[in-house]
């Protein structure tokens, strides 16, 4: 052992303690950091840690009223499917529905009362209790109600059915006020008024897609977001290929190719608003045709001569033999089918075009016919239809508040401030409201301007219910109930109502404590005069299973015999559509279409729609502007070339997408983007087309005409890149996306064979 | 060559390589502080931006998973081969114009294998994991799969690494000796443990020699593994114009002909800054000049083929990959390519081109510009379009990748800055093999270490 | 058994090709392309079940989305005589999967069920199987993903979240097919029913396009489905063995 | 002239020894790190014995953990499942009264997880206990324990206090066992 | 101790003379060294047989056995079925082979260059500066006076440009 200098020593003892202390850091550094283990305080009884509990509920995205289960784990809901036991979605749900998780666990949700500490249109608010913001409600109500002045409170709600209508109803009929109004932007009154008009009755029947065999659809982009998608493409699988040997075959009517155009087997676009002449002579070449042979023949031939077939073909765009083709295959087809809507509904002669549609069922007579046009029954509950309010209602509600006749404005989750056109001028009304009130989940642009926030839960937090609309055939409803407990200070909306009821002393008549008490109050009614089967157990019982099962349905079905209401057929025909602007400044047609992801705009704060790649461009985040390729090569425009879209109520600019079908005189569009405020996912992304519409309505009902607009299209000279998901949407021969001709396989018989060799299918040998 | 070796004797070889490693003029320190520098701050330090951050931090995407990482990684696999390579084979043929400029051209294999062995760490996602990748047993019970091509570069860059850093170093014993009798203090420590107590026997001579062809003969097929199995990387995939089996013919030419013109910078550099015009001459130059122009030729050929056999197969992918390669998104890179590749090298037919040094210079640079460009285009071109049309996409490097390549040029320079001043970047005993035997007695004295070295 | 006993044992068994191909299920989906819309229900249900990231605005716009299942489409004609053709794609789950030879660590195998699977927290990200995959369902972490709270309240427990520099892909809704079998064996059964395991995909799908389940039995939907004469696979000259069956589109005339 | 390399290596040792002594310190480091600020056996809230409860009193493990024979995670008790029993025993005890003051709070006591996994792993205690496997295969001698401490088993079936579960461990007892698909990785990884 | 009668030369023939005339003479531990290997040395003191291509051949098939074995047996160890390939699968496994072979032969050669040539040295040997620049040295170990004596004279004979006695520790 050699002798260790004192230096030596100093150095050994030097390095050993660094090596310890990096040893010791060492492990520190890889350590895990502590996890909890939180225990509850009283274990629950209907759900265990590491077990999935499912809730049945309603969805509420849309208004089409799907059933969902929401699969919860500790206590969170991680997971939204549809229902399987709801005839509406039967287990199956769009991208926006399952989107519902980020709207209960959005960023950007309102977490407490909130009240305006500058004036309207800076965003300072201040964080109040709930007993402030309710009584300083409450106080104004009972201030204008003790008045007689009820009627100068207007409650402006989205769509909601079931109990909560009624609520809505009850409550505003004790303030004394008839301004109850449901805006929903894409709510289709003009179906409803044409049903009215052909059959007498302002329902929305039911469209047996699933049976059908043919399916003419005009403008209805049904398996996008036309009144129930997703029931409608449950049908649609079914008839395309559910049935043996039957397939069902689609054709859609556009100018611009939709979802659903997508999917039909043949899409033809007519001029736009000609839609409806082309039913007319359908219709025309039914009744010349001898298709027809009802008593009334004589007056169809009358009301239908001006509708030949080369006058069609000349007002609408599509030859003749199409028309031939297509009236010929509706007639013989066994179970034929015709809707309409959408964009062929949002002209000045939306009525009239949907009229022709139902007539040309009626001409095939597939009206309560399985496979064709079904009538519903009364819903079991409250449909909030007859107070929904058509553009014209809302003109007459800004007009009201500019000329100060509106004191107080009750704001629940409809957002018109970004809905409506700025021609209508509904924003600067509001600021003429005294008291705006918001019970938004989110600060969207009409809540912006409210002077006191009080934020409700998100349906997937509170009670409620809903009756389908249109329904399935058969009564039917579901009931929506809480499936976490409440993320924030927040309220669900009808025990708001409830509250403010309560503080001004309407107990009497609004006697409930809680929504879930005002639902089962509602229920028992319901399975009071239900039919025998429902009412075998208890009320209890029924009300514990419908809650298990989340849904409740009868067997019972209506009367589906039908008669033409009076004058129909004398007043039939399809007025050429009106346009905002001259052709010859603005010589494009502006197409607004609703977007799948973002509804009306109410999906834009939901990063997953944000992220969801347009079904038709595949293109995310941001808005585009669709040109037909020839339209683009004219004016020099590629994909990405910012444009200024011109109307004469303003201009929007966005990108441009060669969008290869749509007609060369149309310019689409899609809705949704474009909000100034919303959240973070939605705030200054693209641009909202509604903005520029104008003013112009269908005359029968008020509603907007959103595709009577006329553009004109200024080049920037900028670029910027499109942000999507596909690379070239061309297949170059590469045969993967193939076809299969029906007819060719028939013919050799023997293809069956070969396609089985290639795909081997072994059998269990276990 | 012995026209201008031949003024030399066996000491001023000594003399003069013993003094290119003690001898440190300020210029070296400028250029090492300038290179150390550069990589620390070009290559280092994004990475560690990259690994914090994630791969994000580069402009890979899908489809364009692998862009200039593994393109990098290539280059420098392939700027590898000529040196070891060439010196294994000049060395079984007996070439004597080898022996001046084999030490460094094997140095240059060794650095920019190790280059390339740090873009593999700088490439993957996660390289803390990156041990998992080879063969040791472990709790888990799970080994890496052979299966892999990428399993096949692991084993084939390990054996070769340590072939090549074996290689080159046996080949230095007798000059480690030689250098250690020429110095004191700290460098004599080491270039004592570095030359193993060499006598230079007969004996020992005699190993030397058996030991370092069977050397040769081993790594001479290794180096032309490794490269095919680079290429299988991507040979061994389904994307179009990547799936072809002139890929490793391919890899293997045109790594050597990178690797050669790396040999003309990597000499002309030695000779201008370290003072050997004596040892590398012009005849260096014209040979490398040559075989430069006979690998340009077969790359060539090879590139003509893969073109041809693209545009025959008649299959909308294959014709895809080819257009978009000539007229593409990358076109301009393909025809600097070609340019720089193809048609400048053609330049070397010309002897009195070969024997000029800064065009030869120029030349050189611009062919591995040229093949780094090429590396990028298999990469970036066959990447962007594959099969399914719907998801092509277009990759661009970013500012990171940028200077993490610009970095790895450093880094190189960086560690052959420190191998100078370590190994005699020229044999000494070979040269000496070249010359005439000695007439005039030398002066065996140790050089002093300059002023300021530790003792 | 001794290393060299289980070597021995082993060369005799493994020799065989393909003997692995005696999976214990053989999980497999058909897509109907006559029934699908489009309308991308299976790809948000797929984010939602599988914790797949929001990568946001810019990542998005590198290309560096993740989709484990995407809708891909492809025009044909020009206007007015103009089709689309939508085609979900997802991993094909390949027998003969090139993605799987080429990963140094076996990160992605072949199991039992007959699955190609990914497994995560083993992958080092070299990436290669991205480039190796014709189908192009691969995907890769570029950054670690973040979710604003509480937005990450919804990621299901059942399924890991990625961390950066690790490839990550369609697995067919692994945690599903455990949970059946393992409800399976409290009921007793040996085997899952046909229809008792669907991944998310197939769950939401509105139109019913796609069918899922196990094409050993020869009673079940998807079996049945394989046999249709419109059966075809993508990039079937690949021979990559894909068990993702699609559907032709059917082209009616007149 | 010398030509040995061994007056290099003697000239090389004094550093070579420094270096030996920092590399071992390294470890001496870490292992003093593992000893003094364990984290295998963390301190809790409450100082919960399972020694008095599942040793001395021989309460089986799933009265309390009742989770464990129908859920992946064997869960803890709820507080109310504590005071079932302290609401009468041992209330003067100062460690009961602490759970008396969370229960009067209606608060949760923060235990903190001792026996982790990563969250690539997945476990279903269910399927183990199923299969007739004892609690203390995987956590040890829990019933002697006063502090729950981590603990896995060597492959010769002794504990090893104070060491994290690893993969090895799983694969091993599903390879003696012969466990059906026990060593895919997806059985246990997710 | 032992001593060496050491003879240096300037030209390597004349060492090679003065080898062989050594051997003549009956020394049998002669060593030459030189700054260059020597050509002829073999026909003046002997063919020497090395063993290293032994070594390299031995190196070469372990290397081979190793590698397949390694590929095989892990493979076989825990089974992950990947790509439609057999578990054995034996084109890749023979790249593996292959690099390892070359691996291993590689190392062996390197241990038989160590291990015949005596490197590295433990101990000092008998060595002039001057071999490793121009000079050709010729020792041979010497029993005694008289032998070193004799090996002088040859030395001498042979041309040496100087002869030293130098010793060697056992």
């Amino acid at each position: 052992m050699p002798k260790i200098e004192r230096r030596e020593f100093l150095k050994l003892v030097g390095a050993g303690s660094v090596g310890v202390g990096a040893g010791f850091m060492l492990r520190e550094t890889i350590k895990h950091p502590p996890e909890y283990l939180i225990p509850h305080v009283v274990a629950p009884e209907d759900f265990s840690t590491g077990i999935a509990t499912w809730y049945n509920t309603v969805c509420s995205m849309c208004s089409a009223g799907c059933g969902i289960s929401v699969r919860t784990r500790e206590g969170r809901a991680k997971k939204i499917e549809g229902n399987p036991n709801h005839p509406v979605s039967q287990g199956k749900l769009c991208g926006l529905g399952q989107s519902g998780l980020q709207v209960l666990y959005n960023p950007d949700r309102l977490t407490g009362p909130l009240q305006r500490m500058s004036a309207r249109g800076g965003e300072t608010f201040e964080q109040i209790t709930w007993n402030e913001g309710l009584s300083r409600v409450a106080d104004r109500l009972d201030l204008l109600r003790a008045a007689g002045r009820g009627n100068r409170i207007c409650l402006l709600s989205q769509g909601v059915g079931g109990h909560l209508a009624q609520l809505f109803e009850l409550f505003m009929a004790e303030l004394g006020s008839e301004r109850l109004l449901h805006y929903d932007y894409d709510h289709p009154h003009t179906l409803y008024a044409a049903n009215r008009q052909f059959f007498g009755e302002e329902h929305l029947p039911y469209y047996d897609l699933k049976n059908t065999r043919y399916l003419l659809s005009f403008g209805a982009d049904y398996l996008g977001n036309w009144i129930s998608p997703v029931h409608h493409s449950l049908g649609f699988g079914h008839s395309r290929q559910g049935r043996p040997d039957i397939r069902g075959r689609f054709v859609q009517i556009e100018p611009r190719m939709s979802m659903s155009g997508a999917a039909a087997d043949e899409w033809i676009a007519a001029k736009p608003g000609t839609e409806g002449v082309l039913a007319l002579g359908l219709a025309h070449h039914l009744i010349t045709q001898g298709y027809y042979q009802g008593a009334d023949l004589d007056a169809w031939r009358q009301a239908l001569r001006d509708y030949t077939t080369t006058q069609v073909a000349e007002q609408t765009g599509v030859a003749t033999t199409t028309i031939t083709r297509l009236a010929n295959t509706f007639a013989r087809s066994q179970s034929s089918l015709a809707i309409g809507g959408g964009i062929a509904a949002n002209h000045s002669n939306g009525v009239d075009t949907l009229v022709a549609v139902n007539a040309l069922n009626y001409l095939v007579g597939n009206l309560g016919k399985e496979g064709g046009l079904l009538f519903n029954p009364e819903p079991a509950g409250s449909v909030s239809h007859p107070r929904q309010a058509s553009f014209r209602t809302m003109l007459k509600l800004a007009k009201d508040a500019r000329e100060g006749n509106i004191e107080v404005l009750i704001l629940n989750g409809t957002n018109p401030a970004f809905t409506m056109p700025a021609a209508a001028g509904f924003t600067e009304a509001l600021s003429e409201i005294p008291l705006i009130v918001s019970l938004s989940s989110f600060m969207d642009e009409t809540t912006a301007l409210a002077d006191i926030i009080l934020p409700s839960h998100t349906y997937l937090e509170s009670w409620g219910d809903d009756f389908p609309e249109p329904g399935v055939g058969f009564p039917t409803g579901a009931v929506s109930q809480p499936v976490v407990s409440p993320l924030y200070n927040t309220r669900a909306t009808g025990d708001i109502i409830l509250t403010l009821a309560q503080h001004s002393g309407l107990s009497d008549a609004i006697p409930w404590n809680s929504m879930e008490d005002c639902l089962k109050d509602g229920w028992r009614e319901i399975y009071e005069r239900a039919d025998e089967e429902t009412r075998t157990e208890s009320f209890e019982v029924f009300w514990r299973s419908m809650l298990k099962a989340g849904v409740w349905g009868e067997k019972s079905q209506r009367d589906q015999t039908f008669t033409l209401a009076e004058g129909v057929i004398d007043n039939i025909g399809v007025a050429p559509p009106e346009f905002s602007g001259s052709p010859d400044d603005y010589p494009f047609v502006l197409h607004p279409y609703i977007s799948n992801s973002f509804h009306d705009g109410r999906g834009a704060n939901l990063p997953w729609m944000q992220e969801l790649p347009d079904t038709m461009t595949s293109v995310v985040y941001g808005s585009w502007v669709e040109l037909n390729p020839v339209t683009a090569e004219g004016l020099g425009l590629k994909e990405g070339d910012l444009v200024d879209i011109e109307s004469p109520h303003g201009r929007v600019r966005a990108p441009v997408y060669v969008y290869p079908a749509i007609m060369p005189d149309v310019v689409a569009m899609p809705i949704g983007q474009g909000h100034s405020t919303y959240g973070r996912y939605a705030k200054d992304r693209g641009v909202n087309p509604i903005e520029i519409l104008s003013a112009q309505m269908e005359p029968h009902t008020g509603s907007l005409a959103s595709s009577a607009t006329r553009v004109k299209i200024v080049a920037t000279g900028k670029r910027v890149e499109l942000i999507k998901t596909g690379g070239t949407s061309r297949d170059l021969g590469r045969e993967i996306v193939q076809r299969f001709d029906p007819t060719a396989q028939s013919k050799t018989g023997g293809a069956h064979s070969t396609q089985l060799n290639s795909i081997p299918i072994t059998t269990v040998t276990t | 060559m012995q026209a201008e070796t031949n003024d030399l004797q066996y000491a001023d070889v000594n003399n003069d390589i013993v003094r290119s490693i003690v001898e440190t003029g300020p210029r070296y320190y400028v250029a090492l502080g300038i290179a150390g520098g550069v990589a620390l701050l070009c290559f280092f330090f994004p990475w560690f931006y990259q690994l914090y951050f994630g791969i994000g931090a580069a402009g890979l995407n899908h489809p364009g998973v692998w862009g200039t990482y593994l393109a990098s990684f290539i280059f420098w696999i392939g700027l590898s081969h000529s040196g070891t390579l060439l010196s294994c084979v000049l060395h079984l043929t007996n070439s004597s114009w080898r022996k001046a400029m084999y030490r460094s051209a094997e140095a240059m294999t060794l650095f920019s294998l190790m280059v390339a062995a740090t873009f593999v760490m700088v490439h993957v996602g996660r390289p803390w994991f990156i041990h998992w990748a080879l063969p040791y047993a472990n709790q888990m019970e799970m080994w890496p799969n052979f299966r892999s091509p990428l399993l096949f570069d692991v084993m084939a860059i390990a054996t070769y690494l340590t072939g090549s850093s074996i290689f080159i170093y046996m080949g230095s014993i007798p000059d480690f000796a030689a250098v250690r009798d020429r110095t004191t203090g700290w460098r004599n420590t080491m270039y004592t443990l570095l030359s193993l107590g060499w006598r230079g026997t007969d004996r020992e001579w005699h190993r030397l020699h058996w030991a370092y062809t069977f050397l040769a003969v081993l790594i001479i097929p290794l180096a032309v593994s490794v490269h095919s199995i680079v290429s299988w990387d991507f040979a061994m995939s389904l994307v179009p114009a990547l799936h072809q089996t002139i890929f490793a013919p391919y890899f293997v030419v045109g790594a050597i002909y990178s690797g050669t013109a790396g040999i003309v910078t990597v000499m002309f550099v030695l000779r201008r800054y370290m003072n050997f015009e004596q040892y590398i001459t012009k005849v260096h130059f014209d040979n490398l000049g040559k075989l430069l122009l006979l690998l340009s030729l077969i790359w060539t050929y090879i590139n003509m083929v893969e073109l041809f056999t693209a545009w025959y197969s008649d299959t909308s992918t294959e014709h895809e990959a080819l257009s978009y390669k000539l007229f593409g998104y990358y076109a301009w890179l393909y025809w600097e390519m070609i340019a720089f590749c193809a048609v400048a090298p053609l330049l070397c037919i010309s002897g009195r081109f070969r024997t000029s040094m800064v065009p030869m210079l120029i030349l050189s640079i611009a062919i591995n510009i040229g093949m780094y460009t090429e590396r990028f285009l298999i990469v970036g071109t066959s990447l962007s379009r594959q099969y399914l049309p719907d998801s092509w996409g277009v990759y661009v490097p970013s500012l990171v990748e940028m200077s993490i390549i610009l970095g790895s040029f450093a880094l190189f320079t960086t560690l052959f800055l420190i191998f100078v001043k370590i190994f005699p970047s020229v044999s000494i005993y070979e040269v000496k093999e070249t010359m005439d035997t000695p007439t005039v007695t030398s002066n065996a004295e140790p050089i002093a270490p300059p002023e300021g070295s530790p003792a | 058994m001794s290393i060299f006993e289980r070597f021995t044992e082993g060369w005799k068994k493994y020799r065989k090709p393909g003997y692995y191909r005696e999976f214990d299920y053989h999980w497999a989906m058909t897509i109907d392309l006559d029934k699908c819309t489009g309308c991308e229900a299976c790809v948000t249900a797929c984010k939602a079940e599988n914790n797949l990231p929001i990568v946001g605005e810019e990542e998005f716009a590198k290309g560096r989305e993740v989709q484990w299942i995407r809708i891909e489409r492809y025009w044909e004609g020009e206007y007015p005589n103009v089709k689309l053709g939508f085609i979900p794609m997802l991993c094909q789950h390949c027998d003969a999967a090139p993605c799987e030879t080429v990963c140094p660590v076996s990160a992605t195998y072949h199991n039992q069920d007959g699955l190609n699977t990914q497994i995560y927290n083993r992958c080092i990200g070299t990436r290669s199987c991205a480039v190796y995959c014709p189908f192009e369902v691969r995907y890769f972490n570029f950054n670690d993903h973040h979710w604003d709270s509480p937005l990450d309240q919804q990621l299901n427990p059942d399924v890991t979240v990625r961390e950066k520099g690790v490839m990550e892909k369609c697995t067919f809704c692994i945690q599903r097919i455990r949970q059946a079998k393992d409800d399976a064996k409290d009921d007793g059964r040996r085997r899952v029913r046909d229809g008792e395991v669907q991944p998310a995909c197939v769950q939401s799908c509105p139109s019913n396009a796609l069918v899922f389940g196990d094409r050993k039995d020869p009673d079940s939907q998807v079996a049945k489905s394989m046999k249709d004469p419109r059966a075809y696979r993508v990039l079937e000259e690949l021979n990559t063995d894909p068990s993702v069956v699609y559907l032709k589109k059917v082209d009616a005339k007149g | 002239m010398n030509v040995s390399i061994v007056p290099a290596l003697k000239v090389l040792r004094p550093a070579a020894v420094v270096g030996a002594v920092a590399f071992f310190g390294l470890f001496v480091g870490y292992w003093a790190n593992a000893l003094l600020v364990p984290g295998t056996s963390p301190e809790q809230p409450i100082a919960f014995s399972h020694k008095v409860h599942a040793g001395d009193n021989d309460i089986p493990c799933m009265y309390c953990h009742t989770q464990a024979r129908r859920s992946i995670s064997a869960g803890v008790p709820s507080v109310s499942k504590c005071m079932g029993c302290h609401i009468e025993v041992a209330t003067e005890k100062p460690q009961i009264r602490k759970l008396t003051s969370y229960w009067d709070n209606k608060e949760p006591i923060p235990w903190i997880k001792v026996h982790d996994l990563p969250d690539f792993v997945h476990f279903t205690h269910k399927r183990h206990i199923s299969a007739g496997i004892e609690c203390q295969t995987c956590h040890g001698p829990v019933e002697t324990m006063e502090r729950i401490t981590v603990t896995s088993r060597a492959i010769d079936g002794s504990f090893q206090l104070g060491t994290p579960w690893e993969m090895g461990l799983c694969l091993n007892c599903h390879k003696q066992n012969e466990v059906d698909n026990g060593t895919d990785c997806w059985t246990c990884h997710k | 101790m032992k001593n060496f009668a050491l003879g240096l030369f300037g030209e390597p023939s004349s060492a090679l003379a003065a080898a062989g005339k050594l051997k003549g003479a009956g020394f049998d531990s002669l060593e030459l060294m030189s700054p260059i290997p020597i050509a002829g040395v073999e026909e003046v003191l002997g063919e020497k047989k090395s063993v290293i291509k032994r070594f390299t051949l031995f190196g070469g098939l372990f290397g081979a056995l190793f590698g397949f074995t390694l590929a095989a047996g892990t493979a076989v160890l825990y089974l992950h079925p990947v790509g439609g390939r057999p578990i054995i699968t034996i084109p890749p496994f023979l790249i593996i082979t292959y690099e390892a072979l070359i691996f291993f032969g590689i190392l062996f050669t390197v241990a038989g260059f160590f291990i015949s040539s005596r490197l590295p040295a433990f101990r000092d040997r008998v060595y002039v500066p001057e071999t490793g620049v121009d000079k050709f040295a010729v020792s041979v170990a010497c029993d005694n006076e008289e032998h070193f004596k004799r090996a002088e004279a040859i030395l001498h004979e042979a041309g040496a440009e100087q002869v030293r006695e130098v010793g060697e520790e056992d």
